[in-house]
Parts: structure tokens; C-alpha cells; sequence
């Protein structure tokens, strides 16, 4: 009996140290290299998980920006750091995470995150903790529509994105009859929802609201239901994983025509899994085409010679996000004659950044934190390759 | 007086009769035996009686009242025990746990009590925990209580079910090959424990049981089942000299020759 | 050496004196360093410490709460990961009370359940209705969102309604037994995620995939409950009332039902207990455990949508319950803290670390392995290492011991009156095993 | 809107049956393991899953160093099914040595926490092997056989609509049968498969009848998860994307199927997987339809999860199982 006891708080505490020892060398200190004061950035995205890849591309884009204006801060005496947390797409771990970026003082702003449903509980805290967040991809209305200080995003909302695809989908590829197929989560749920309402305003017929689950390979039995039904174009709500695959089955259906989606599908990955059937595929996106401008070919340069891979969707938005954060910071840090700003005074200067040029589109919030500027492109698969030629940009 | 009255009792597996209308009249204090080869349908009939199984056909009663469609725990409380030919203890458990688990249905003490200590409850536990222990003493495991059942010897744990057994307060005790896997010595004091049971708690026995000695030896009347049929009853005595029963058990050839 | 240990396990003031200077050293730290999870953790760790100390329950329970209800709030809000400490405080206290409530039915029963989530879904959706706007979508009368001062009642609401939603569950599953239970439960646990995903249509009741926002936030006395550190102690006093219901219940009648149906089915029928009874009862109070937790998960977060209820939040309560002990109510505390605190800070400040290494130059560690994603790998090793070598857990159940002395003093009249063949127990008995 | 049913139909038989066949093999999988040990072995899910990650990287070994522009892509086809199921067949031998065994005598509940502690680190170790090679986890081959097939479903009945697919199916269909086929003959005709049913009945007495009984049941493990690899491989070649996930809400399905059919009997097995899978698609293509649109697609999983809730209470022996009776 004894020694039962004895085993068992050995285990415990042998399981106990092994958790701390695990992180006691994780203390971050608050002087960085040099003597110099420590500015941390958080990111706060999916890095793992079904969009991992959006995720990940937000990250990047970040570092980028982040190691591009290490040079400017420390002229001023900051070192500038950035630390990734992974949101798992999990509200819950969101907010915990949330809470211990809160805790962090030397966290002056934070980019995040890919998922809407993630960002709402998340940045409750952030405004519990006067912390400036920027999103580079939520895009759900209740994001900014809470009216919270210190919620801004760069991306355009679902309100505006949704009915985009939907005036492309009638009233330039002349689709009447249009089949909705959603994958049931916040994020595909949302466009969808305001893509069905736009395109039945403008007139279109909707044959078919369905939905599917995430995480499965055969959506055939969806995909015959569309066929039987012969609409003119497919619109699915949701990311690639799922979308890539939509639409190799609906080629092997032998479904020919248009099929749409959001940005979700904006990533290399939908090439990848869909193949050559991604042909005639359109996509709405709130980033970009990076291409398109000179600053967006020595990014995309830039960002293939750092990390080694090609841009995703988010990466240019998830770049520009972080510029206009650094952006206020320096500027809070020279109202604040040279001293390390508060909390308070950057997320105010988030909010009255107006005019920040960004790689594709100029960036500026109004009062609830939406981008003024935030466009809608639409871009259009030719051939099996990533990116889509854009087609088309869209303003408010 | 009869306790437990059996008519026509049958048990089908799917073609195969288990028990063909068994009958059987069992008299109250009495220690009645059921015997025969193995295979011979004895461990189904008790079955049927607890409600771990459902009768084909035919009639339980006890005291006149039937028990046939009652769940087991409603055989429980109408007034019949079991122990079990493959020991069921409940082996995490300690050894008093266990005798007050047989104290289930007529503990008077409900959840809500428990929580919030009534004072009714409280008595009601401290009284079953004491009378626990007096059956631990008159099974002769009163210094093992704290003991986990499964720790127990074999001996020991067909003890235990016994005490288990008997707190449930049974008219009718029920018991499976109590002396299976015992020594001399052992069974011995279970036929003492046995007939003390009868004598002074008042409760009407039957059991299954292979041990012959043990059997002509306790009982006051003997069933015989083979292949599911009751091929013989009555006194010890008949029985032993019945031809159809030493056929059952010998074979053929036995019977011709003797 | 030996001895000394021997000696210092019996001598109490001993003890106790340097579980004092323990304490105060590991809170002193955690007061002295801005931000150290180091020491928080440590300061935890006392209460594990304090279960080993040889004094009586009592004291513990109250040097316990000091230093839960006071102690650590107090250190910790010095710093300023007050809030970030106590949110991981609060979460640790959900999971407890959830990892007792499948404690119930899992290591006292031993019916496996693996959508125990659903339980905890009900109650965040039960408060999360009424609490915003959405319940005005599908209900014709009545002012939604409710004000916060209705959370008080709610959590029992919550509690009652996954109550109901286990029994609903349990009627139809408890049919079927052991691995097939297990299946049956992880189906209706999907189903119940599944339904509240797509239930925004025909009527809006959950708004679907969506989500519910705007979750009016807790009030008490015109005090509005928002922060982590204050719904620490709703956390904290729910599951109090937990581990007093859990540890009553199980030294009671029902309590050993369950542990009686969990050894041996049939001969827990035939002693009486009725089988539908006691485990559809198992069902729902641990189902109302986890409900009124769902309830404090749903305020806590403003927001709930059907992501955090899946399969793999199911699994980690079991994995807290097996890590601990099944049947084990200290086990089970002990396990749920562990991984909770693995799952949330540990795992993610390694990740952190490792990636400052990286950025850093000093180590090159994949994105891949990085630890934050390795929870699965973590769960499994875990469960496969415990059930292999500690199938028990941390702290193995214990049953209570009686004193066979009190129950010799015997006053009542017994109708077992004189021990007839306890003459020669000793030969009979003790000496054979 | 039964026209539209019926019009759909052949495509939906087509579809339902190229996933039936999946669920059906990977269901006896579980079936047999359930015969045998009693147990649920839910790292088969996992294992059929590694079989399509093996499966895909032998396939792109292959292909890149140009091996499958110069033979016929059945030939391929034919050498990528052989390694993945080798390669689960040791996997799952090495899970029931490893995990499994030790616990033969322990509760069944611990045993099958093991299972579920296997299911979860199978899945992580793929996903940091694929991250680690990839990049990224979720993984799409080339195609082998893409050839479209018009089956003119609409000449034997007016109001059928025409069934479109491509010729991986049949390949799907024809392996699955060939396996389904060879599987039963070991079963029922080889000494081995005859060990097999002996220790499925009684394993004492098989241990008394001279037979190695561990030997017997590494061998089961053997057969059933090189099946469920080989499924792995027919699921790659269908679908062409794969995810360290895939295994798990399949696996799901695929119990299903095997509890359905009766679980421990090999062909309800196969006729459970070949039920759900259709019951499935059927439920995709006509749930809202059939509801006017208050239940769509998305309550086709619940259609599944209900059925063998339903089996499990109603006839928990399923539609071809037999009652067993408790031996008191």
C-alpha cells in the first residue's frame, strides 16, 4: 500500500516537473538584444487544422513585414518580435490564448484572425485589454458590427463579398438558375447565406441550399442533386479542402459549368486537389492579385526567397495588416516623444489610420473598424495553376 | 406449507429445451436439493426463477404470487436470493460494500438523504453497516472487511455471497454449487452454516449441488433434472435408490448390471 | 536515508512546516515575478502536496481553500497575468467539474460514455438562447436577451436540462452494453453537435453554424461578472458543490449500486438494484455537472458555436478521468488540472519558446512538430502508456475503510444473533489468501 | 418528386455503391477483430488511412522517377495495392503485439481506451510525416484511371436519368469484390481461416485443440488491417485527396455498417457497408427533397448515427448476427 502511494506522487510530480521544466525557460524577459525595449506583435491563427494553410499564410505575411521594419524600430531603441499563437480555429483556445496575449505586456497589437468565429469571443478580450486587433480575413458582419474600440479589419465583409460573386455570378456570367452548397461552418455559412440573398434580389433563381460536412471526401450525393436539377453555375460556401473537391466530382458528374466560391478557395491547395477541373472556376476574394502591381511582384519575390514557398491568398493581407500596426505604433511611439506607447494610445491609432497604402489596395477604417477601402476581386481559373487571373475589382 | 410452488416450467433456446415442465413444490424452512449430470438444465431453472431468464412457459410462485415477467431486482425483493455457480462477487469493492449491496432494497436511505445528510439516512446507514458486520462475523469474515473482494480466497468468496446473500433478507435463498472447489474441511462448515441458516434465520433453501455427501447429507427433499425433465423426486433415501437417476448418472449399462 | 524519509513521512508538524515554507516561497515568487508560469504552476501544485500531508481532512480541506480561495487570486494579481492565470484557473475548474460528472458514469458506473460533450453543449446553448437576442427568433413572447442576473438560476436550469437530455439519451442507450454503449454514446455526441450546427432552420433555435454572440454576461448586486478572475470563483464554488455531491453520493446506497453494477452486472440485479434506475441515474447527474459548467463555459466566452463540442473535447474529459483514476475523486481533480493546463499553457508556451529558438537562429525545429499541434499524439500516448502501466491513473480509487470497532459496539438488535462459525475464521478466512 | 428520385436514382446507386463497397471492406475489418477478441479495434479506422498515405507515396515515388509512364497504370495500381496492404498488414500485427496483447485479461474498457490512444497517435504521426515531406497535410495523387463512363441508364427505363463515372470505380468495385471473395474462401475454406472460427468460439478450447492461439489472432489482425489498408489505396484512387483524418468519421461509418450487419459475421458485414453506404448518398441527393427543404444533406450523417442507434436497440444482434445469451 505504501509504496503504491509512494509510486504514485513520484509520477505525479515527475509528470508535474516535466510540465514546468517544460516551460520555465519560456519566461520572456522584457529587454531584448542589446538593451533594447522589446515591441511583440501576436499572431493569432489557425496552424493547425483543415486551414492550416490560411493560417499559416497570415503568419507569414506578418514575419515578412515584421523583419522588413526591424530596422526602423530599432533606430528608435525597439527591437521588434513576433509571437504566433495558434487559434486551432478553436473559439476556445482562442480566448485563451487571447488572455495570455492580454497578459503580456510588451504585446502592443495583434493580427488575427482567419476565422470569424474565433475573432468575435477573442476579441472581447482584446478589448477587455485595450489591445489593438487588425484581421486580415474574418469576414463576418458581426465581427466590426459589435462596435468594439479596438476591432479593425483590412479584408471586405461578408455583406459586401457575398453579394459581389452574386452581381458577378447574374449579371456577367448570366446564371439563372444557381445551386448553393455551404459547408456549415461560420465562415462558410455566412457567404453563402449573403450570396443566396443577393442573387435572389438580382433576380436569379435558387434550385438548392445544401450543406455538407467538413472533413469528408465524397459530397457525390450532393453533387447528382445539382446535376438533376441542371443549374447554370454552383456557388460553394466554404474553404478548399472541401471545395477542391466539389469541384473535381462535379467535373466527374460531367458538370461543365461555372462553379463559384469565396475566398476561401483563394490558396494554392484548391489546384492542387481539384486539378485540372478547375478550369472555369471563379472566385471572389478580398485580397488581390498580387501580381498585378510592382510592389506585389517584389513581395511575392520577397516572400518566396524567405520562406521558400509561394503566396496564399491571406499572405499579402496578412503582410499589410501588420504594416498598418507598425504603422500607428510608430506613430503612437512619436506622439509619445520616443517612449514605448500604451496599449490604449495604438489601438487609437490604428483606428485613425485613413490612408495607408497597402500592396494591393489602399487601407482605411471608419468608425467601426471596417477598411473604407476594402475591394472585392474576382478571379477566374484558365489552367491548373495558382493564382487565378483576376478578372475583375470590385469597390464599395 | 409451500413457499415456492413451480408448475410446468420450460425454457427454449431457440429448438433446444433447456427445461421441460419442471415442477416442484418447495416447503417452507425446508433445504430442498436440485441434482443431476451436467448440462442437466439446473443453473437455467434458477435462472428462470431470479428472472435472468424468461420462462417459455409456465408458473413461479411464491407465497401464491407469481413472478414470472418481474424484473430481477423485483424477484430480489419479492423475497429470493442467489448465489452463483461462477462466483459474482463485486471484486473492487470491500467485503462489507459488498453485504451492504445485498442490503440494497430494503435500505431505507435515498440519494437526496445522503446529500444532504439527513439525519434518517444517516441512522439507516450506520444500522446497515452494523448489521453488515454481524453477518461478516456469522460467515466468519469479520476480520477481512476491509479487505477488496477480489483479494479473497475461494473459500472465502463463496462465503461472501452467501452474506451477501442472506442481507437481502431472502425467504427463498438460492444457491449454486455453494461447495464447488472446497475442501473436506471447508464444506463441512458450510453444511454447519447451511443448517444454521435454516434453524435460525428462518429461510428455505435450495441448492444445486454435485457433492453427494453434502447433499444426502443437508437436504430434506432431492429433484433430479436430466436433459431438462425432472426424472425423479423425493427423500434422500429414494433417491439414492432410484434406478432412473443412477441410469441418469451412470449410464445404461449401470442400472442392467447392478 | 531511508529512515529520515520514513521519519519525516510520520512526523506531521515536520510536514506541515515545510509545506508553509513551500507555499509561501512558491507565492512569494509568483508575487515577485512579473510573469512566471513557473511559479503559478508551483503554487498549484501545493494543493497535490497538501492531499499527501498525514493531517486530518478537515484541515486540509480548509488550508485547501486558503489557498485556492485567497492564496492564489491574491499572488497571482500582483502580476500581470492576473487574468491570463486565472482564465486557466476558471477553465481548470470547468473541466474538474465535467471530468467528476463522467467520473460518475464512467469509473463508478462503468458505462463508457464518449460524446459526454453533448451534456456540456446543452448547457452553453440552454444559457446562450436566453441570454442574447436569439431566443426572440423562435419565441413570440417574452424580453430576450434575458439580463444577466438570471445566470444564478440558469446554472441550475442548465444542470437540469442536460439532466433531461441524459435520461433522454440514456432510456434508448442503455440497452445495448459495454463497447457497443461506448459506440451508441459517441453517435448521439455527434448527432447533438450536429443538430445544433444545422439548427437554424426550419426554425432558428442555435442559430446553426453561426454561433450565438452577444451572451449577456453574468450579475450579481448590479456587479457584472466579465472577467476571468471574477468567474474564477463561480467556477470554483460550482465545483465545490461538485465534489461535495460527487463524494457523498459515492459513500451512499447509490453509490455503491454503481460500483456493484460496474463489477458485476447480473449479480447487482440479483442483489436488488434495479439496473435502468441506477444508470440512467449515473447519466443524469453527471450530464448536470457537465450542464452547469456549460452554462459558466457559455458566459464566460460571450459566445458559443458548435466547434467547441466535438469528438475530441469528448475524449480529453475521458483522458483527465483515466489520467487521474477512474473512480478516483482526487485522481480525477488531479487529472483534469493536468491536462487542462498541459492543453492550454504548457503546450502552448513550448510551442512559443521553441518558435523564439527558431526565429532566433538557435534551433531548427519543423513547423510541424511544433508541440501546440502534438495534442493528439500527447492524448494518445497518454492513454495508451496508462492503460498499459497505471491502467489505475494517478490516484487509484481507494474504498473507504470502516472501523470495525464502531460496528462491534452494535446496540441495535440483530436477527443474526450469535456467530456460529467465526470460531475458527482465522483458519477459514484471513490465512488462505 | 418522385420523378426527380427515381431520375437520380442510377447515379445515386453508382455513388452509394463505390462507398459502400469502402464502408464494407474496412467493416470487415472490425467485424473480424470483434469475432475474435470482442474487442473494437478503433485504430482500424487509422490503419485503413495509412494505407492511403502509404498507398500515395509509393505512388508518387513511383511517378517521379518515371516508372508509371512506362507501364500500364493497372500494373501500378497493382504493386501500390501489394505494399500498402503488406505494410498495414505488419502495422496492424505491430498495434495488436504492442497495445492490445498485454491487455488480453484487463477490462474491456481499458482496452479500448488503448484503441482510442492508438486511433489518436496513427493520425499525428501521418500528419507530421505528411507536414514534414509536404508541407501541408492534406494530400492529393495523381490520378491512375480517369476515363469517364456514360452508362446509359435511361434506355432501360424512361424516366431513369443517365449515370455518369470514371473508371476508378470500377476498379474500386471489381478489387473490393475480388477481396470480398478471396476473404470469405480463407474464412470459410483454409485451415487458418477454420483456426480462426475456432478461436472466435471458444478461445480456450482452441488453445486445447493445439491451436496457437496468438498466433491465430496476429494473423486476423494481419488479414483485417491489410484489407483496411488495401481500402486505404481503393479510397486514394477514387477520391485522389487524403487527410490524416479520413480514418476516424469513417471508421465510424464503417462500425456502423459492421454493427448492422450483425458484428462478427463477415458477409452481413459486407451487406451492412454496401447498405449505409447507399443509405448515405441516398440521404445526400433526395433528404431535402424529400422534406421540402427543412432537412437538408447536412442531416445525412445523423441518418446514419440514427440507424445504428436504432439496430443497436431494436435488433442488437443486427441483420445477420445472432442472438448471443449471457452465460449466468
Amino acid at each position: 500500500m505504501k509504496s503504491k502511494k509512494v509510486v504514485s506522487l513520484i509520477a505525479t510530480a515527475a509528470l508535474a516537473f516535466g510540465i514546468i521544466s517544460g516551460c520555465s525557460s519560456s519566461k520572456g524577459g522584457s529587454s531584448g538584444s542589446g538593451g533594447k525595449q522589446v515591441i511583440k506583435i501576436a499572431t493569432q491563427s489557425p496552424l493547425s487544422g483543415g486551414s492550416a494553410t490560411l493560417g499559416e499564410a497570415i503568419k507569414l505575411g506578418a514575419q515578412l513585414a515584421i523583419s522588413d521594419q526591424k530596422k526602423a524600430f530599432a533606430k528608435k531603441g525597439f527591437d521588434l518580435q513576433l509571437v504566433p499563437y495558434d487559434d486551432q480555429a478553436d473559439p476556445k483556445k482562442g480566448v485563451s490564448n487571447a488572455q495570455q496575449i492580454g497578459s503580456d505586456k510588451s504585446i502592443l497589437g495583434v493580427i488575427g484572425h482567419l476565422n470569424s468565429g474565433v475573432t468575435i469571443p477573442s476579441s472581447e478580450i482584446y478589448e477587455k485589454n485595450q489591445l489593438a486587433m487588425i484581421s486580415p480575413a474574418a469576414t463576418a458582419t458581426d465581427v466590426t458590427d459589435r462596435g468594439l474600440k479596438v476591432v479593425n479589419r483590412v479584408c471586405a465583409r461578408d455583406d459586401f463579398q457575398g453579394p459581389a460573386g452574386a452581381d458577378f455570378a447574374v449579371n456577367t456570367l448570366k446564371a439563372k438558375k444557381i445551386f448553393v452548397i455551404q459547408d456549415k461552418t461560420a465562415y462558410g455559412s455566412g457567404l453563402a447565406e449573403a450570396f443566396r440573398d443577393a442573387a435572389k434580389k438580382l433576380g436569379a433563381d435558387i434550385i438548392g441550399y445544401e450543406g455538407i460536412t467538413v472533413g469528408e471526401k465524397d459530397f457525390n450525393g450532393v453533387i447528382s442533386q445539382a446535376a438533376s436539377k441542371k443549374p447554370d453555375l454552383i456557388y460553394f460556401g466554404g474553404v478548399y479542402a472541401e471545395g477542391g473537391l466539389i469541384i473535381k466530382q462535379a467535373r466527374d458528374k460531367g458538370l461543365d459549368i461555372p462553379i463559384m466560391g469565396g475566398d476561401g478557395l483563394d490558396s494554392s491547395s484548391t489546384v492542387q486537389i481539384a486539378g485540372d477541373s478547375v478550369k472555369n472556376v471563379y472566385l471572389t476574394s478580398v485580397a488581390g492579385d498580387v501580381t498585378k502591381v510592382a510592389a506585389g511582384k517584389k513581395f511575392v519575390d520577397a516572400y518566396k526567397a524567405k520562406f521558400g514557398k509561394g503566396v496564399e491568398s491571406y499572405s499579402s493581407y496578412g503582410y499589410d495588416a501588420t504594416g498598418v500596426l507598425l504603422k500607428a505604433i510608430m506613430s503612437a511611439i512619436d506622439k509619445n516623444n520616443g517612449k514605448l506607447p500604451t496599449r490604449e494610445a495604438v489601438s487609437q491609432a490604428v483606428r485613425a489610420i485613413q490612408d495607408y497604402q497597402g500592396i494591393i489596395n489602399k487601407v482605411g477604417f471608419d468608425n467601426k473598424g471596417d477598411n473604407k477601402f476594402a475591394k472585392v476581386y474576382i478571379f477566374k481559373f484558365d489552367k491548373a495553376a495558382y493564382p487565378a487571373v483576376q478578372q475583375k475589382a470590385i469597390s464599395k | 406449507m409451500n413457499v415456492l410452488e413451480v408448475t410446468d416450467l420450460t425454457k427454449k433456446f431457440g429448438g433446444l429445451y433447456a427445461n421441460t415442465n419442471i415442477n416442484m413444490s418447495i416447503k417452507k424452512n425446508s433445504i430442498t436439493a436440485v441434482i443431476g449430470p451436467n448440462g442437466a438444465g439446473k443453473t437455467t431453472f434458477f435462472n428462470m426463477i431470479t428472472a435472468v431468464y424468461k420462462p417459455t412457459s409456465g408458473d413461479i410462485l411464491l407465497n401464491g404470487k407469481s413472478l414470472v415477467g418481474l424484473k430481477p431486482h423485483q424477484v430480489t425483493k419479492f423475497g429470493i436470493a442467489r448465489t452463483f455457480q461462477n462466483i459474482r462477487l463485486f471484486h473492487d469493492l470491500t467485503v462489507l460494500d459488498n453485504v451492504l449491496v445485498g442490503m440494497h432494497h430494503h435500505l431505507k436511505s435515498n440519494w437526496v438523504g445522503a446529500l444532504f445528510q439527513m439525519p434518517r439516512t444517516r441512522h439507516a446507514e450506520d444500522n446497515a453497516k452494523k448489521e453488515a458486520y454481524q453477518l461478516l462475523e456469522y460467515v466468519g469474515l469479520a476480520d477481512l472487511l476491509n479487505e477488496s473482494a477480489g483479494n479473497l480466497s475461494y473459500g472465502a468468496q463463496r462465503r461472501l455471497e452467501i452474506a451477501r446473500a442472506i442481507a437481502a433478507k431472502p425467504k427463498v435463498l438460492l444457491l449454486d454449487e455453494p461447495a464447488a472447489g472446497m475442501n473436506p474441511k471447508e464444506t463441512k462448515k458450510l453444511t454447519d452454516l447451511i443448517h444454521d441458516m435454516r434453524s435460525k434465520l428462518d429461510i428455505t433453501i435450495v441448492l444445486i449441488e454435485h457433492d453427494m455427501k453434502l447433499v444426502m447429507e443437508i437436504s430434506d427433499y432431492i429433484y433430479v433434472l436430466d436433459h431438462g425433465e425432472e426424472i425423479a423426486s423425493g427423500k434422500p433415501d429414494d433417491i439414492r435408490n432410484n434406478p432412473r437417476v443412477i441410469e441418469a448418472y451412470l449410464g445404461k449399462g449401470a442400472v442392467a448390471n447392478g | 536515508m531511508r529512515k529520515l524519509v520514513d521519519l519525516f513521512s510520520q512526523n506531521k508538524k515536520a510536514q506541515l512546516l515545510l509545506f508553509i515554507v513551500y507555499v509561501a516561497v512558491t507565492s512569494l515568487s509568483l508575487i515577485l515575478a512579473q510573469q512566471s508560469v513557473v511559479a503559478f504552476l508551483l503554487l498549484l501544485f501545493s494543493i497535490l502536496l497538501l492531499y499527501f500531508l498525514k493531517l486530518n481532512t478537515k484541515a486540509k480541506w480548509i488550508i485547501g481553500l486558503l489557498i485556492v480561495a485567497v492564496l492564489i487570486p491574491f499572488s497571482a494579481s500582483q502580476g500581470q497575468a492576473y487574468e491570463s492565470y486565472m482564465d486557466v484557473a476558471t477553465l481548470v475548474g470547468i473541466y474538474c467539474a465535467m471530468a467528476l460528472g463522467l467520473n460518475i458514469v464512467v469509473g463508478f458506473a462503468g458505462l463508457l460514455d464518449l460524446g459526454f460533450i453533448a451534456f456540456f453543449a446543452v448547457g452553453a446553448y440552454t444559457y446562450g438562447i436566453f441570454a442574447s437576442a436569439q431566443a426572440s427568433k423562435f419565441l413570440h413572447f417574452g424580453h430576450f436577451p434575458l439580463s444577466g442576473e438570471s445566470f444564478w438560476i440558469f446554472i441550475l436550469i442548465g444542470g437540469i436540462v442536460a439532466a433531461i437530455f441524459g435520461i433522454l439519451l440514456g432510456i434508448p442507450v442503455l440497452r445495448v452494453k459495454g463497447d457497443y454503449l461506448a459506440i451508441v454514446t459517441l453517435g448521439f455526441g455527434e448527432i447533438i453537435r450536429i443538430i445544433f450546427n444545422n439548427l437554424d432552420h426550419p426554425i432558428n433555435i442555435t442559430n446553426g453554424s453561426m454561433g450565438i454572440a452577444s451572451i449577456a454576461p453574468p450579475k450579481i448586486f448590479g456587479i457584472v461578472i466579465a472577467n476571468a478572475s471574477q468567474f474564477y470563483y463561480v467556477a470554483l464554488a460550482i465545483l465545490l458543490v461538485v465534489i461535495y455531491i460527487v463524494t457523498r453520493l459515492e459513500h451512499s446506497k447509490i453509490g455503491r449500486a454503481w460500483k456493484a453494477i460496474r463489477d458485476n452486472e447480473i449479480a447487482g440485479q440479483a442483489m436488488g438494484i434495479p439496473l435502468v434506475k441506477t444508470k440512467l441515474t449515473a447519466f443524469a447527474i453527471g450530464a448536470s455537472f457537465s450542464g452547469m459548467m456549460g452554462v459558466v463555459f457559455a458566459a464566460k466566452q460571450t459566445y458559443v458555436d458548435a466547434t467547441s463540442f466535438t469528438l475530441l473535447e469528448s475524449t480529453t474529459v475521458l483522458v483527465m478521468v483515466l489520467l487521474g483514476g477512474m473512480g478516483s475523486v482526487p485522481g480525477v481533480i488531479l487529472g483534469a488540472a493536468v491536462v487542462t493546463i498541459l492543453n492550454l499553457q504548457v503546450l502552448t508556451e513550448v510551442s512559443n519558446w521553441l518558435n523564439q529558438l527558431n526565429t532566433n537562429g538557435v534551433i531548427s525545429v519543423p513547423d510541424a512538430l511544433s508541440p501546440a499541434k502534438m495534442q493528439r499524439f500527447i492524448f494518445g500516448l497518454l492513454l495508451i502508456l496508462f492503460a498499459l502501466y497505471r491502467p489505475k491513473g494517478l490516484i487509484p480509487a481507494k474504498n473507504q475503510k470502516y472501523d470495525a470497532n464502531k460496528l462491534k459496539k452494535s446496540t441495535t438488535k440483530s436477527m443474526y444473533v450469535e456467530p456460529q462459525v467465526s470460531n475458527d475464521k482465522k483458519a477459514s478466512g484471513g490465512s488462505e489468501i | 418528386m418522385l420523378a426527380h428520385i427515381i431520375q437520380t436514382l442510377p447515379q445515386v446507386i453508382v455513388d452509394g455503391l463505390t462507398l459502400g463497397v469502402v464502408y464494407a471492406v474496412v467493416a470487415i475489418g472490425y467485424t473480424m477483430v470483434y469475432g475474435i477478441l470482442e474487442l473494437i479495434n478503433f485504430a482500424h479506422g487509422e490503419i485503413f488511412m495509412s494505407g492511403a498515405f502509404i498507398g500515395t507515396t509509393v505512388l508518387l515515388i513511383l511517378s517521379s522517377v518515371g516508372f508509371l509512364s512506362s507501364v500500364p497504370a493497372i500494373l501500378a495500381f497493382i504493386i501500390i495495392i501489394v505494399i500498402a496492404s503488406l505494410a498495414t498488414g505488419f502495422l496492424g500485427m505491430g498495434i495488436e503485439r504492442v497495445a492490445y496483447r498485454p491487455l488480453r485479461s484487463a477490462p474491456k474498457l481499458i482496452t479500448l481506451i488503448t484503441a482510442i490512444g492508438v486511433s489518436f497517435l496513427l493520425q499525428d504521426i501521418v500528419r507530421f510525416i505528411a507536414e514534414l515531406k509536404t508541407g501541408n497535410y492534406i494530400v492529393s495523387a495523381p490520378s491512375l484511371f480517369n476515363d469517364k463512363i456514360h452508362l446509359k441508364t435511361s434506355a432501360i427505363l424512361p424516366q431513369f436519368g443517365d449515370a455518369l463515372f470514371k473508371s476508378s470505380f470500377l476498379v474500386v468495385l471489381i478489387v473490393a469484390i475480388i477481396m470480398l471473395v478471396a476473404l470469405d474462401f480463407f474464412v470459410n475454406r483454409t485451415k487458418w481461416g477454420m483456426a480462426m472460427r475456432a478461436v472466435a468460439q471458444d478461445r480456450e478450447t482452441a488453445s486445447l485443440m493445439s491451436i496457437n492461439v496468438n498466433k491465430v489472432i496476429s494473423v486476423t489482425f494481419f488479414v483485417g488491417s491489410a484489407l483496411g489498408g488495401a481500402t486505404g489505396v481503393l479510397f486514394m484512387i477514387q477520391y485522389g485527396t487524403i487527410d490524416p483524418y479520413i480514418g476516424f468519421i469513417l471508421g465510424i461509418k464503417a462500425f456502423t455498417a459492421a454493427v448492422l450487419g450483425g458484428i462478427g459475421n463477415i458477409r452481413g458485414a459486407m451487406v451492412g457497408g454496401l447498405l449505409i453506404g447507399f443509405l448515405e448518398m441516398f440521404a445526400a441527393a433526395n433528404l431535402s427533397t424529400l422534406t421540402h427543404g427543412a432537412f437538408g444533406a447536412e442531416y445525412k450523417d445523423i441518418f446514419a448515427f440514427a440507424i445504428l442507434i436504432a439496430v443497436l436497440i431494436f435488433k442488437p444482434e443486427g441483420l445477420f448476427g445472432k442472438a448471443v445469451v449471457e452465460k449466468v
